[in-house]
């Protein structure tokens, strides 16, 4: 994947900013003081500082609404339960990138840049997400972030086994301190139907850059269907009334 | 490389010093120096000190220095 | 990506990231506000050039029939050229997915542009009546939905202006497409066979306006969007300009070529602005976490 | 401490993160909140530069409140001997020890010594900058003193005589109160009371506790001695030789640990052999009888030597011509690399080889280090990418400046690409000396090549073009052992074979297994000692990747190999009591087997194995049998960890807190302001910050790294993934001093020292904070040292703006803490830059 732009962000050691096409992981940087319930009382230093960094990729949706809009069928469900983008498939008709309520996906625009050694060129116009390296996982490998992760901070596994690990260390980090500790999508139940990457958040989804309460947006899509039906009708039966109706 | 080794000929000749002021032997160029080691491999650190040493090449130096 | 524009790198405030948007801004260029406009056109003059053909108003069912085809042959022309990869539009046809209101439409657009092309070249060449007649149902049939699908294809994003309009959005799009198609055969005919697509007009216009009021009522702090900046802009000429081309119109469309001339134009004018404003609103509305992140918070303690 | 551990050696900080989840205490103590901060249990922000303040007041708390396990203590260091009578400490004489000269500036250290003993040292110059000849060979590994018996003269087990060791390390860190330490470093005094308590409270029998450090330590013009005052406070808590505890010297590249072990360093040869000096030796015998110890493993220096002469020269090298040993070149003066760059300047050193260093970014002054390359006549660089060192003479900042004008410069530069660690194969040895070796993935690309391969070749050639010569100089280049296999369309020496030559042969010619098979009487050859062994058998022992789960002990002897004998920790017979059991179940390492009459556990133990611990060395046992057998140091002559040097150090037996260099404050502690003894370059070229508050350059500046970037850049400001991670230069500054100094953040800002100035972009952050010092208010600068004018990254250089102040032990520069002052904006260009500076120096613009 090429670099997407050489720019210094001031956002402390963050310069990827967020997810998108040219950048498939991230890792959000958030300096912030302790909040005073986190910092034990006789701790020696009251005004305590804490980074909360968390990496982040494509959540994999169990009910993924990129997937559900897709109209040409490139996005698709792996044997492995990811959702992964064909791109000799993808038309870029770009339904994905607003249908994706954590702005996941996007469509590639690389930068033009005059400098050697940087794959620069004109707009790519398919989109393109994190795939959790669905070619590594076809060849029985885990996914290069978990694998590169030093403090296995980045786990891969099944779900179910990851929920407890997590569960764990939650009640763990919650003992030692941080009472803002929460898990970020592992609820099955929530509005995307739980992620297949979930995390382990201090404070606020949104500090981090994430949505407190992600829903698919195709959940709603019978309802709008309908709407639209009685739209639709409503507006034949308008017309029928003014034209035919009206008739002198 | 021969250049380079031209170079490595001329300069010890220039500026070898045999003895001190004193007569003690020195046995020793200080007209070239050679910098860097720590991102080397072993062996590389090994033909480097070995063929220095024996050039009277004193002014061996790396990473570790600094 | 933007420069630096907080503080420090303290300056994670406590309800976003850096002031980042959480979504990612639609990557749509103005060929979709346009589409929006055209396929309501198209899809509601179908609708209005069968119901003329039933209540035997042959001039406006055949005006109404090509201006129709105009905007069968226009729309998918921008939706192809909106596309990342052009060449790859026909695999829009190569599955049918009802959880895509884009696949739907595409094959809806597909049904309704055939049969109003069939429709019309029939027409032309006076042949094969049976075909025309078959023909003009299926583009009459399929009118409606084209008019109305683009609504729901908004509405099924995470745009929060887009998603939280989706009650409302499809009656927005329809009254407005239909007052769009009775505009445009106004603007066609003279006033003396205008006097149904004139009611339509002035109907359509004045249902969308009350629409929109009402969507932008329930909508709350989400309808901030739809009255700032561009989106704002665009709004307020929408609903100007509908309004004044329904009063002239209702006032002297029925008497005054010109008069009728203007008032059709204006209402187009102010269809197309209200589409321009509410594709703008969500390109707004994506780019503030603050929206994402206030509509979802509201969600969670209702949800308590 | 002095260490940024998960940023700058995250593979490694795994384990303290996995150490954390299982319970322990993780504190860091650094002057920039950091991802190591922000990881562990305890973050303490103290002033750059204060360190020894902060750990010597743990020391005082320690000893004050009688925290130091005291079996371990009188047994394992040398706490009860005694001194001689006319040692002065720095509570007597204002800071400084005896034997101070003013006049030359440096320390005679003969009154440090212990009482009775003479342990004088070794002859050699005693010109400035190159003090103690001895004292640079123990900066790298220290040889013991003479001493045989095992037992120094007069000690006293109740620690209770005045002029015992740790009577006099009472007297010595009495002054570093809690309070002291507080104001020297800035922190409150409940902070460091936290940090002392949980040392304590986590060492002895069932816990230990460990050090990490980097160059936060070593870079200052103090470096040895802020370790040694670690060294101090864990000698006391008993944390050495045992489980979990030990002083853990974080290196900043793939094989520093190497690099020094084989080392590519002046003044010693493999395996800390010493470096000879000019007129030190009558002879080869001569040579080895002033370095060997009486007592202890050094006893066997001729073995290792002569080993090593036999390495280098082989058949020509026999007793009869005392194996060579006059074809080593002798040492008389500093040569380390900024004494080397100084000379170079003068124009004294006519060529230079630069291989993976990149000095025009990396080194401290780097802008002297370019003004000097432009004297030479030639250069040579090889690196992975055309760097800045390479291409000074082209887009330097001096040729921005006018300072250089390419036109002008004589210096003939070659540029060759290497090839990098993927594309050859060879062994590194990392921190905790474990050599691993690494295969070839790919062929290197074009015209790369691997430095075996250029330093084999270029041996080649030289020897090709000399061998008619008939100078005498030129013997030892002729006579060299210089034969290695071929193989490949490069003709690739081969990194095995060179291994093999390092490991050693018998005279059987047969790979040796073990340093002590080593004989003084040319039967043996060895190019490193402490290496010997990582080819028994005939086997690389270092290609050796058997995973840990697939072993019985978590030590995992079988992946790779550690120097020495595959030990994976030092001193490891100190993990049990002295009668040779194991302090503690929980903290069972190596102990004594009665039955099997051996030393056993789960490392090889770093003791002869078959010494009772109740041995006693007879009278006039020399070598390993003068140890006795309950002292674990076997490396010292007195097999004692010293708390007290009485010899190796140039700068004092113990340490003291002096301020840096460049310090905005006096010192706390005493009098004398700075390490009396560091080594300064005193010329116009090499300008110093003036001390004190005199508003010129008010604030502490520190430089540091970043996960993303490694070292000079060379390697990681050319490659898009890494570059678009750190892609400008940034200055850290507190919203403070931002206030103060109408910085913005995410604006430019102008970071200026006498030197010179360079421009960052303005991170405003609470990450470095101001500190109080007894109501003064300082204010700290974080700086990135990684960019310079190449790579798709550019920026300037934070060693622009260092000076040249080192340590006087083993020659380091002082960049982890001066002074500078900072402004708003960008710096002036070209000419208008060297003006500027001058107008600050000469405090003509208005802050």
């Amino acid at each position: 994947m090429p670099e997407d732009g050489l720019v210094w962000t001031g956002e402390s050691y963050d310069n990827t900013s967020a997810l998108g096409a040219d950048t498939w992981r991230h890792v959000a940087f958030i300096e912030q003081r302790a909040p005073a319930s986190a910092t034990d009382e006789s701790d020696a230093h009251v005004d305590a500082l804490r980074w909360l960094m968390s990496s982040d990729v494509c959540k994999h949706c169990t009910h993924a609404a990129c997937l559900d809009v897709c109209p040409t069928g490139s996005l698709f469900r792996t044997e492995f339960g990811t959702v992964v983008v064909q791109e000799d498939i993808c038309n870029g008709c770009g339904y994905c990138i607003p249908a994706c309520p954590f702005g996941v996906i996007d469509r590639r625009t690389v930068p033009d840049s005059s400098r050697p050694g940087i794959f620069a060129g004109a707009e790519d116009g398919r989109a393109f997400k994190c795939t959790l390296c669905y070619d590594r996982l076809k060849g029985g490998h885990e996914p290069a972030c978990a694998k590169a992760c030093p403090t296995q901070s980045i786990q891969f596994g099944p779900l179910d086994e990851l929920r407890d690990r997590a569960a764990k260390r939650l009640e763990k980090v919650r003992d030692d301190g941080s009472i803002g500790a929460r898990l970020y999508g592992e609820d099955p139940d929530d509005g995307v139907g739980g992620f297949g990457a979930f995390f382990l958040l201090l404070d606020e989804p949104e500090v981090y850059g994430l949505p407190p309460d992600p829903q698919t947006t195709t959940r709603d899509l019978p309802e709008m269907w309908r709407t639209a039906a009685f739209a639709a009708g409503a507006l034949v039966a308008g017309v029928l009334a003014i034209v035919v109706g009206g008739r002198e | 490389m021969e250049m380079i080794a031209d170079r490595i000929v001329a300069a010890r000749s220039d500026t070898w010093e045999a003895t001190d002021e004193q007569g003690e032997v020195t046995r020793r160029t200080l007209g070239i120096a050679n910098l860097g080691g720590a991102t080397l491999d072993n062996e590389e650190n090994y033909l480097i000190k070995k063929l220095m040493t024996a050039l009277g090449v004193v002014q061996v130096e790396n990473q570790a220095r600094i | 990506m933007t420069p630096p524009d907080s503080r420090s790198a303290h300056a994670a405030t406590p309800d976003s990231y850096y002031g980042r948007p959480i979504l990612k801004e639609p990557v749509w260029k103005p060929q979709i506000p346009f589409y929006l406009f055209t396929g309501g056109l198209a899809g509601a003059s179908g609708v209005l050039s069968l119901a003329a053909r039933i209540s035997g108003d042959q001039r406006l069912a055949r005006t109404s029939l090509y201006v129709g085809l105009a905007g069968e042959l226009v729309s998918p022309a921008l939706l192809v050229t909106d596309l990342g990869r052009p060449e790859r539009f026909l695999n829009m046809l190569r599955v049918f997915k009802v959880t895509s209101p884009m696949s739907v439409g595409s094959w809806i657009l597909f049904a309704s542009g055939g049969a109003t092309t069939t429709a019309a070249v029939c027409d032309k060449l006076a042949r094969l009546p049976r075909a025309k007649r078959a023909a003009e149902i299926v583009s009459g049939v399929s009118g409606a939905p084209l008019a109305v699908y683009t609504a729901t294809l908004l509405s099924d994003t995470a745009v929060p202006v887009w998603h939280e309009a989706r009650r409302e959005l499809p009656f927005v799009f329809a009254a407005g497409s239909a007052a769009s198609a009775g505009a445009a055969a106004t603007l066609l005919l003279p006033p003396r066979a205008a006097r149904s697509s004139r009611r339509l007009a002035v109907a359509g216009a004045l249902a969308g306006e009350c629409m929109t009021f009402a969507m932008l009522r329930r909508l709350d702090f989400l309808a901030e969007p739809y009255q700032q900046a561009e989106a704002g802009t665009y709004k307020r000429v929408a609903t100007a300009a509908t309004l004044a081309g329904a009063s002239l119109l209702a006032r002297r469309g029925g008497r005054s070529r010109p008069s009728a001339v203007t008032g059709s134009a204006l209402i187009l004018a102010g269809e197309l602005a209200l589409r321009w404003s509410i594709f703008k609103a969500g390109l707004q509305s994506a780019r503030d976490p603050d929206y994402t992140v206030r509509l979802q918070r509201r969600r969670l303690r209702q949800n308590q | 401490m002095g260490s940024n551990m998960a940023e700058n050696h995250p593979v490694g900080f795994q384990w303290v993160v996995e150490a954390r989840e299982r319970g322990a205490q993780v504190i860091h103590v650094d002057p920039r909140f950091t991802r190591t901060s922000a990881l562990a249990s305890q973050w303490v922000g103290i002033r750059a530069g204060s360190d020894i303040a902060f750990l010597g007041g743990i020391v005082n708390y320690i000893l004050e409140n009688e925290r130091y396990f005291l079996e371990y203590v009188v047994n394992y260091t040398n706490a009860p001997i005694l001194l001689r009578d006319d040692f002065r400490d720095t509570e007597d004489l204002d800071g400084l020890f005896s034997g101070w000269d003013p006049e030359t500036e440096t320390y005679d250290p003969e009154s440090w010594q212990y009482r009775g003993m003479d342990m004088h040292a070794a002859s050699g110059g005693r010109e400035r900058g190159f003090t103690q000849v001895k004292g640079h060979a123990t900066g790298h590994g220290g040889h013991g003193a003479a001493l045989s018996g095992g037992e120094p003269p007069e000690e006293d087990p109740t620690l209770q005589n005045p002029r015992c060791v740790f009577q006099v390390l009472k007297r010595h860190f009495a002054r570093y109160t809690p309070d002291a330490v507080a104001e020297a470093c800035g922190c409150t005094v409940a902070e460091f009371v936290a940090v002392a308590e949980t040392l304590c409270s986590n060492s002895g029998r069932e816990r230990t506790g460990a050090v990490c450090y980097a160059v936060g330590w070593t870079q200052h013009t103090v470096g040895v001695q802020y370790i040694r005052t670690a060294a101090i406070m864990q000698l006391l808590l008993g944390n050495i030789g045992r489980p979990g505890g030990g002083i853990l010297a974080l290196r900043g590249h793939a094989s520093i640990q190497g690099s020094t072990d084989i080392p590519t360093l002046y003044d010693i040869l493999p395996g800390y052999l010493t470096m000879p000096h000019v007129g030190a030796y009558d002879d080869l015998a001569h040579y080895i009888e002033s370095n060997k110890s009486g007592a202890g493993w050094w006893a066997n220096f001729g073995s290792y030597a002569v080993s090593l002469l036999k390495a280098y020269w082989g058949e020509h090298a026999t007793a009869q011509n005392d194996f060579c040993f006059d074809y080593l070149p002798r040492i008389d003066q500093d040569n380390s690399i900024y004494k080397c760059v100084v000379d170079m300047f003068d124009g004294s050193v006519k060529g230079f080889i630069v291989v993976g260093e990149n000095p025009a970014v990396g080194s401290s002054h780097a802008k002297l280090h370019r003004l000097a390359m432009a004297k030479l006549d030639w250069l040579v660089v090889r690196d992975l990418v055309d760097i800045e060192t390479s291409s000074f003479w082209l887009d330097g900042p001096e040729i921005e400046t006018g300072e250089l004008k390419t036109a002008e410069i004589a210096t003939e530069v070659f540029f060759l690409p290497a090839a990098s660690h993927v594309e050859k194969e060879g062994s590194f040895t990392n921190t905790q000396r474990l050599l691993q070796w690494h295969h070839k993935a790919v062929e290197p690309a074009g015209d790369c090549r691997s430095d075996l391969w250029f330093y084999y070749h270029l041996g080649r050639i030289i020897r090709e073009k000399l061998k008619d010569s008939t100078e005498e100089r030129d013997l030892p280049i002729r006579r060299l052992t210089w034969s290695y296999p071929v193989a490949g369309a490069q003709s690739e020496p081969s990194a095995d074979a060179v291994l093999a030559e390092i490991n050693g042969w018998s005279q059987k010619n047969e790979p040796l297994s073990s340093y002590k098979e080593l004989k003084d009487d040319g039967s043996t050859t060895c190019g490193c000692w402490i290496y010997c062994g990582v080819r028994a058998d005939g086997v690389n022992q270092a290609a050796r990747k058997k995973p840990h789960w697939e072993q019985d002990d978590y030590t995992a002897l079988e992946w790779a190999w550690a120097w020495p004998a595959n030990r994976r920790l030092l001193y490891n017979r100190a993990s049990a009591d002295p009668d040779g059991k194991p302090w503690s179940e929980r903290k069972r390492y190596v102990w004594w087997d009665e039955p099997s009459g051996k030393w056993t556990g789960v490392d090889v133990p770093d003791f002869d194995e078959a010494k009772r611990p109740d041995y006693v060395p007879p009278d006039g046992a020399e070598g390993p049998e003068a140890i006795a057998g309950n002292h674990p140091f076997i490396m010292q002559a007195d097999g004692r960890g010293w708390l007290y040097v009485p010899h190796g150090l140039v700068d004092g037996p113990l340490p003291a807190h002096y301020e840096p260099q460049e310090s905005p404050l006096r010192n706390r502690f005493y009098p004398q302001r700075s390490n009396p003894a560091r080594e300064r370059y005193d010329r116009p070229e090499n300008p110093a910050n003036p001390p004190g508050q005199d508003g010129r350059y008010p604030f502490v500046v520190t430089t540091y790294r970043l996960t993303e970037h490694h070292t000079a850049g060379g390697m990681s400001r050319s490659v898009p993934y890494l570059a678009e991670l750190q892609p400008e230069m940034f200055v850290e500054v507190h919203p403070e001093l931002a206030k103060l100094r109408g910085l913005e953040h995410g604006d430019w800002a102008t970071v200026v020292t006498t030197r010179t100035a360079i421009e960052a972009r303005v991170m405003v952050t609470e990450r470095v904070k101001p500190l109080d010092h007894g109501g003064r208010r300082v204010h700290q600068v974080g700086l990135p040292y990684h960019w310079g004018s190449k790579g798709l990254v550019t920026g300037d250089s934070a060693n622009d703006l260092s000076g040249l102040f080192l340590d006087p032990n083993v020659h380091i520069q002082e960049v982890k803490a001066f002074t500078c002052d900072i402004r708003p904006g960008r710096r002036p260009r070209g000419a208008a830059l060297p003006a500027y500076v001058e107008r600050i120096r000469n405090g003509k613009v208005e802050s």
